[in-house]
């Protein structure tokens, strides 16, 4: 995130660990107050809170747009496998003509679910870049026993100060964060 | 290419010239080529070209009618049987049993070679068993049985017989007795004075008034009968022929009846008097000149029958009818009274001829006027079961029939079978004789053999349907006329003189030489190798013009009488199993397969009862009851039947075998245990005299049927049962 | 004549009920041109025979009037076949050549489901895997195929004889001859009952039974176009 | 918590509702994961030999009888003509009716915001995978030919041959794929929190598992956010999905040309069919884990039977108007063949099933559930589960084998008998569905900690004059 910067000015991450969402909020408030960017803190949590409860920004889900485009892939599928194999190899069957639309919904809808479902799916992982393949990431194993980790990134020579502003938020450990292969 | 599928197409046979498969079935005939032999690909005779088939003609030997087949056959393999479209008899048509005939040519079950005490043989060593037994056995205690096909090998035998000085052979056969071929021929003699059977020629006959005759099932010629009912229904626009039925079951011919009269058993004659007096009333005859001496009301009342019915028909007849023909057959022959009975009927053919009706009984010419044998009376099998008794019989030779099977048991005939010193048996399965004789020495099935059969019934012109071998013998089986002749050969000295024929082939072409001089059949030729081929390229020799001629005959009033019954609470009607018949070809898997007509049951004997009767005896469908008479009990499946009189019950013929092989062996019941040894007033047994009791046995078994017992009885619930209950009646 | 194409063919059996003696030669004759398996007396008492042609008898009347009546079943090979949209792989399909309703074995899985829509329960399933035990096998026909277990199959009207009558012609350059083709029901029948031909042979046989005004076709008021015409059999009545 | 707030007076009652309510009864993360943990890593001799029994057994009856079954071929089962489906396909039918649950309860309780569906969607959502799983081996166990199940699947393939987009066995292989993967991802996608705390938590050979299958998880914002997007979407698409189904499996039998299955109302029917027995069988699986696994007392009371009683009761209802409406019309319809199968059911051979299947889904229900006492007891809802899924087994037997016993032709009627091997993989798909849960009850957080704690933050208590009642908070 900070590439280029050596020395005193290197980026170090801390984590300060929360356990009630309130306190939570609260160390962001003074995380932003110091001057560091949302986008130099990262929350990790238990739980899902809505950003609004931590007083962080909104930001719309990519997920959606994975979901549309499965789903208009899939319609095509359908279109095609519908519409289109029968031609390959006509073959007649019960007297009924080759294409018929009522038919036809049945596969269109249920292809269409189909790439939507598995859209979403993957929208999930490639949205959140999971699984991490591409390197460490910070984690605190707390997270799964309802702890909210604040995870902030600070230059090196800023960190007291900041542990210091924290500290009247009542974290459970504030530590500089490594990142780990999960 | 297509030149050879053309002319082996099955039409190739209306062609008058030589070509194609045709050609190459002549050049595969020669003296030295007796057989078409199964080939490696690299080394086929000519006209056995991989994928292309040919057809051969010849005829059926599943019954005697003699119908003519075309076999088709590929590289060397018979694939489907197809009836000869020339043929006088069936034209084309088949029934179920020639249909599936290839499965007694193919048959696994099949007599492999010859034994001896069950120990397999030489053939050399067969033949030279057999000459001593011809040469080492006094003439007149030979005896020979021979089924009523083929007729060459009879032909044979007699000259045999007559050349040793031995009894001449007898053909015997189950069909033939239940057919009552003596009683008819009999009758025949009396009304229409020509002692041989009578065709009924229903073809256009407006109305067909048939006393128990099966003649669409298996009565005499059941092909011809069938194609004639066919033209009769339906074959001339705007006249539709009727039938009416007279049986105390509804056997599949009742079936077929516009109106069904089961009438009381034994008054099949009464009811053909009383309907003739009825149809001379009608017609303004007085009863003083009314031809039988009988009052119509009085028998309705004995037979049952709705005078107002009879009355109805007799009517129909007077006013409507121009060709009316009655057919007298099946149970009503084997009457006590049966030869009465028959003559009562024809004599209405004869007494509708007089009021100015045409009639249609007519009466196929023997070829060249030879008769074939006729087939043995009951007193001369009693006869000849007496003597094996007697311990006079040192050897019985055993051909085409089955006697341990087809001839009822009370006649003794198995227990004087252990009297006789040497049974030789030429069956092609080890059926019951067989298993019991001393030489089994299996003759070729009728697809591997030669031959010919004189066609009695169905053609309306001289028939000599000619068997050729369609394929090469599956077994090593060898043609009984030619073990005959070998041996007689072995024999030497005044018998072979007597019989000097080298073997079977030139047997056959000596006896057709004579028409090499007719100028009257469907081909002639003068070189004997191009008539042979002729013959055996047409399937036969007939003429080529109908000889048909109705006969006229006089009325005769017998007197019918009351039949004469066995002590038993139900009357029972054996009758032939209309695919089986009388069970030679049972172990057939797909003639097993193959539904009854009316009950639709397959591979079982069932008995039919009526619903009233079977709810008074507690009975249900699939129950196993015990049916005795005096003479004998059988173990039976209950069928409740709808078209039975509450007082009779019927059983199938065609099962119960204790031999014969896998699918025949041990499977239902023979009724013929049931029958006793009278006879019918013409010498053949009066096998419907008998009466039975009926006992349940508490056990279940399913019949395999085709039909739906719930959707056809309607009555709700059908209890499946378990198919395995009976162990007695399972393989 | 001229009017026919003889790329287009559509077969139709007339049966005559009236000259249907019920007698069972077809079935068998069915059976042995077409390699039908025999399954036995315990198979079919449960229901599994394998006939492709079976004749559905009906008792009519109460005693002493009864009546039978006998109706050769088989495959309708109708034009709206109910049993081909079923399928999910096209291993009964519509021979548009032929107008015939085809089975084609080796495509088959065996769903069954053709057989459930049969109005005419025509079809029947291979439950296992049936034998000929030698040398009864010699008498298979090469024509046709001999089906395995697991597969459906049915009456095809002998397709295998239609399309040798109909190279042949083809070969002569000529239309298919009426009554050239026969199925081996219509053969072997005693009483000519089946009647087999083309209708767009205007002259056929078939063509003038089924102006006949006692022809029907079973079940037609479902809609599936039966080829199939049966020929109403009208007993006198005394 | 707004529990200090209240006065004295109230603790008793406050009590009683805690004891009452799982969401008012919060307990430490740690702890709830402890016990989740706990439950899963309690491998017991009992556990050890149920699930080599289980595992046996399945492996002989279900996969032993069914390798015979193809080997020998599909006489070995019971079916003839022209009853040509039998217990397979009611076997079938039955488990797509019971991976209903699952779908029912996490997709369409979550949409209405339920909250009781809170500790058991994970419970109802492996029900309908396992239940699929068992549905999807059918219609490869009823094929003649099970080694070419796979041309059903529209690939290129060197026969040129597409499959026959009309077939409605098609529809239902599209339809029961789509279900399948779109409903075990949607198992999977919430199970991901709690994988990640599994892998937190636990070491060895699990912790490897567990690391594989949690997709290195963390919990940030934007994980959670497209998670419960997702989540989101998925409940909203799943059913729909889930309607297709049954309603596509159903239209296997009302598309067919014969009488008895021809008819308009069976998609909904069914629907209403597979979510009886669906929801009963939930009833019955959470009674299972509430005995039989550790620690579930506490996550599974009886206030979760209470509402599942009230839904079966309703849906009992629901059941009982569409088999009414079919009845009747069908009856009114006065069509000779049909009025023959009515008979059949009601007084026929099948009338012993017909009869179960009024019994078991309509009366015995309506007799039951109106209790609150009853509906709360574990137990009774156990049995209520085992009692309608008799009755829909039933169902789908009378209309299966029923309609196929009769037809247009009286002379073809049949009647069927299943046969051992039919009997026996019917009974080794129980368990193998029954193995499948053992074996995922210790390989997974059976309870989803996270939604369960997301529960516990959103419930709280209000006084109001002398009263306290539950409140909850909408936090999604």
């Amino acid at each position: 995130m900070y590439g280029g910067y050596q020395g005193r000015y290197a980026p170090k991450t801390f984590v300060a660990l929360y356990h009630e969402p309130d306190d939570a909020a609260r160390a962001i408030d003074v995380l932003r107050e110091i001057g560091i960017e949302d986008r130099f803190i990262q929350v990790q949590s238990g739980v899902p809170y809505r950003a609004e409860f931590l007083g962080r920004p909104e930001r719309p889900s990519g997920v959606p747009k994975y979901a549309m485009v499965g789903a208009f892939v899939g319609f095509l599928a359908a279109l095609g496998l519908y519409y289109g194999t029968p031609l390959l190899y006509p073959i007649r069957v019960g007297g009924k003509p080759l294409l018929a639309v009522p038919p036809s919904f049945i596969v269109l809808f249920e292809l269409t679910m189909l790439g939507m479902l598995i859209a979403t799916f993957l929208g999930v992982f490639v949205e959140s870049l999971l699984p991490p393949v591409f390197g460490k990431r910070v984690y605190h194993p707390e997270v799964s026993d309802g702890a909210i980790a604040v995870f902030f990134q600070v230059p090196a020579h800023l960190a007291e100060r900041v542990k210091q502003a924290l500290a009247a938020t009542g974290p459970s450990e504030i530590a500089p964060a490594e990142g780990t292969f999960l | 290419m297509s030149q050879e599928q053309r002319l082996t197409r099955r039409d190739v046979l209306k062609l008058a010239g030589l070509g194609g498969a045709v050609a190459a079935v002549l050049s595969g005939c020669g003296p030295t080529a007796k057989y078409v032999r199964r080939q490696p690909y690299y080394d086929m005779p000519e006209y056995a070209r991989p994928g292309a088939s040919v057809y051969f003609a010849t005829t059926c030997r599943e019954c005697p009618a003699g119908c003519g087949l075309v076999v088709r056959t590929v590289e060397g393999r018979a694939i489907k049987i197809e009836g000869n479209p020339n043929h006088p008899v069936n034209k084309g048509a088949t029934c179920a049993r020639g249909q599936a005939a290839l499965e007694t040519l193919y048959n696994p079950d099949r007599a492999k070679g010859p034994t001896r005490q069950g120990k397999p043989i030489t053939w050399d060593e067969a033949i030279t068993a057999l000459a001593d037994l011809l040469q080492n056995t006094p003439p007149e205690s030979m005896a020979f049985l021979l089924g009523l096909a083929p007729d060459h090998l009879a032909e044979l035998v007699y000259e045999i017989t007559q050349a040793l000085g031995a009894p001449p052979p007898l053909r015997v056969g189950a069909l033939a007795f239940m057919e009552a071929r003596n009683t008819l021929a009999g009758a025949a003699e009396r009304v229409f004075g020509t002692k041989a059977l009578p065709t009924f020629d229903i073809a256009d006959a407006d109305l067909v008034l048939s006393f128990g005759a099966n003649f669409m099932e298996t009565w005499l010629s059941p092909v011809y009968y069938g194609k004639a009912y066919g033209a009769m229904r339906r074959g001339r626009p705007g006249r539709r022929g009727i039938l009416v039925h007279f049986e105390p079951r509804m056997s599949m011919t009742a079936a077929n009846a516009d109106l069904w009269l089961p009438i009381k058993p034994g008054t099949e004659g009464l009811v053909a008097q009383a309907l003739g007096y009825l149809v001379a009333e009608a017609m303004g005859r007085e009863p003083g000149e009314g031809l039988f001496q009988v009052d119509p009301a009085q028998i309705a009342q004995q037979a049952e029958v709705s005078l107002e019915k009879l009355e109805k028909v007799a009517r129909y007849i007077a006013n409507e009818a121009e060709k009316v023909v009655a057919i007298p057959g099946g149970v009503a022959l084997g009457q006590s009274n049966g030869f009465a009975i028959a003559q009562a009927v024809l004599s209405l053919n004869a007494l509708f001829q007089e009021l100015g009706k045409e009639t249609g009984v007519f009466f196929t010419p023997p070829v060249n006027g030879e008769a074939p044998l006729a087939p043995a009376t009951l007193a001369d099998i009693q006869d000849l079961i007496g003597r094996m008794q007697a311990g006079k019989v040192k050897v019985l030779f055993v051909h085409g029939v089955n006697p341990v099977y087809e001839f009822p048991p009370s006649w003794g005939f198995a227990e004087a079978l252990k009297k006789v010193g040497t049974v030789v048996s030429f069956a092609s399965f080890v059926d019951e004789t067989a298993a019991q004789a001393h030489l089994h020495l299996p003759d070729h099935t009728f697809l591997e053999s030669w031959g010919y059969q004189r066609v009695q019934v169905g053609a309306d012109r001289e028939t000599l349907s000619a068997f050729q071998p369609v394929v090469v013998p599956v077994f090593d089986t060898k043609a009984t006329a030619d073990v005959l002749l070998a041996a007689v050969q072995q024999v030497g000295g005044a018998l072979a003189e007597a019989v000097p024929y080298k073997n079977e082939v030139e047997f056959i072409q000596k006896k057709v030489a004579a028409l090499r001089e007719r100028t009257d059949g469907i081909y002639a030729h003068p070189h004997p190798q191009v008539f042979w081929n002729l013959f055996l390229q047409h399937g036969g020799w007939w003429t080529e013009q109908s000889q048909k001629e109705l006969a006229r005959g006089s009325v005769l009033n017998v007197q019918v009488g009351e039949a004469d019954f066995d002590q038993g609470d139900l009357y029972l009607v054996v009758f032939p199993h209309p695919i089986l018949a009388e069970g030679a070809s049972a172990n057939n898997p797909w003639l097993q397969e193959t539904p009854d007509p009316t009950t639709t049951v397959m591979w079982n004997t069932w008995v039919e009862v009526h619903p009233e009767t079977a709810a008074r005896l507690g009975l249900q469908n699939d129950d196993v009851v015990e049916i005795a008479s005096p003479y004998g009990a059988i173990q039976a499946v209950v069928y409740v039947y709808p078209g039975i009189r509450p007082d009779t019950l019927a059983v199938p013929m065609g099962q119960g075998h204790t031999a014969l092989g896998r699918w025949a062996r041990g499977r239902g019941a023979n009724p013929l245990a049931l029958l006793g040894p009278e006879a019918n007033g013409a010498s053949d047994p009066a096998f419907a005299r008998v009466r039975v009791r009926v006992r349940r046995l508490g056990t279940r078994r399913q019949l395999a049927r085709k039909e739906n017992v719930v959707g056809v009885y309607g009555d709700g619930r059908y209890e499946p049962v378990e198919a395995k209950a009976e162990s007695g009646m399972k393989e | 004549m001229a009017e026919m194409d003889p790329q287009h063919t559509k077969w139709v059996m007339v049966i005559d009920l009236d000259r249907c003696n019920g007698c069972g030669a077809c079935v068998t004759a069915c059976a042995m041109e077409n390699n039908v398996a025999f399954t036995g007396e315990e198979e079919n008492a449960y229901g599994r025979g394998m006939h492709w042609l079976r004749i559905v008898r009906y008792w009519v009347g109460e005693w002493p009037n009864v009546q039978v009546r006998f109706m050769p079943m088989l495959c309708q090979q109708c034009s709206n076949a109910p049993c081909e949209p079923v399928c999910p792989v096209f291993a009964t399909m519509h021979s548009e050549a032929q107008e015939l309703n085809i089975q084609v074995y080796n495509r088959c899985i065996g769903t069954r489901y053709c057989a459930n829509n049969c109005p005419y329960i025509a079809r029947t399933f291979n439950w296992f895997d049936y034998e000929w035990p030698e040398p009864l096998n010699f008498h298979l026909n090469p024509d046709v195929t001999v089906r395995r277990r697991g597969i459906m199959e049915k009456c095809t009207f002998c397709i295998q004889r239609i399309r040798a009558a109909e190279e042949e012609a083809r070969m002569e350059g000529r239309p298919v001859r009426d009554g050239e083709v026969q199925p081996a029901c219509a053969q072997a029948c005693p009483t000519e009952a089946i009647v087999f031909g083309n209708w767009q042979d205007p002259n056929s046989k078939v063509r003038e039974l089924a102006e006949s005004q006692r022809g029907f076709r079973f079940l037609e008021e479902l809609g599936t176009e039966p080829k199939v015409i049966y020929l109403s059999s009208q007993k006198h009545e005394f | 918590m707004q529990e200090t707030t209240l006065p004295a007076e109230l603790h008793e009652r406050v009590e009683e509702l805690r004891e009452e309510h799982l969401l008012l009864d919060p307990r430490p993360r740690e702890e709830m994961n402890r016990m989740v943990l706990e439950a899963m890593e309690d491998v017991n001799r009992e556990y050890i030999i149920v699930m080599t029994i289980l595992g046996l057994v399945t492996a002989v009856t279900l996969f032993g009888a069914w390798g015979y079954l193809m080997s020998k071929g599909l006489g070995l089962a019971g079916i003839r003509r022209p009853i040509y489906w039998g217990l397979f396909i009611v076997s079938f039918v039955f488990w797509i009716g019971i991976s209903h649950a699952g779908t029912f309860v996490s997709a369409i309780l979550r949409v209405f915001k339920a909250e009781f569906r809170r500790p058991f969607t994970r419970a109802a959502e492996l029900m309908t995978t396992f239940a699929l799983a068992g549905a999807g081996l059918y219609p490869l166990i009823h094929l003649g030919r099970t080694w070419r199940f796979y041309w059903m699947i529209p690939y290129p393939n060197q026969r040129w041959l597409w499959p026959n987009f009309r077939s409605p066995l098609v529809w239902d292989f599209l339809a029961i794929n789509t279900y399948l993967l779109g409903s075990t991802m949607y198992l999977f996608l919430p199970l991901i929190p709690d994988l990640a705390m599994a892998r937190d938590k636990s070491k060895g050979w699990r912790k490897v598992l567990y690391t594989i299958l949690s997709f290195g998880w963390r919990g940030t914002e934007e994980e959670w956010r497209h998670l419960q997007k997702a989540i989101q979407i998925f409940a909203w698409a799943i059913i729909p999905v889930m309607f297709s189904v049954h309603t596509i499996v159903s239209w296997d039998f009302a598309v067919a040309m014969k009488l008895g299955w021809h008819s308009t109302i069976f998609g909904p029917y069914f629907i209403v069919g597979a979510i009886l027995s669906g929801i009963s069988a939930v009833g019955f699986i959470l009674y299972m884990i509430r005995i039989s696994v550790k620690n579930m007392r506490y996550f599974i009371r009886p206030e979760h039977f209470d509402a599942l009683g009230k839904l079966l009761l309703i849906i009992s209802m629901g059941w009982a108007y569409f088999f009414f409406n079919e009845f009747l019309l069908e009856w009114y319809g006065g069509e000779h063949t049909v009025q023959e199968i009515l008979r059949y059911y009601t007084t026929g051979d099948m009338a012993p099933v017909w009869w179960t299947m009024v019994i078991c889904n309509i009366l015995i229900p309506w007799l039951v559930l109106w209790n609150k006492n009853w509906r709360r007891k574990p137990w009774v809802m156990a049995l209520m589960g085992i009692i309608v899924n008799i009755g829909m087994y039933a169902e789908r037997y009378v209309i299966v084998v029923g309609a196929l016993s009769r037809n247009r032709i009286p002379f073809d009627w049949g009647w069927y008998k299943p046969s051992l091997v039919e009997i026996s993989i019917a009974l080794g798909t129980f368990t193998l569905f029954f193995f499948l849960y053992g074996l995922a009850s210790r390989l997974i957080p059976l309870i989803p900690v996270w939604e369960v704690e997301e529960g516990h933050h959103a419930h709280g208590l209000k006084r109001i004059g002398k009263g306290v009642v539950k409140t909850v908070a909408e936090l999604e």
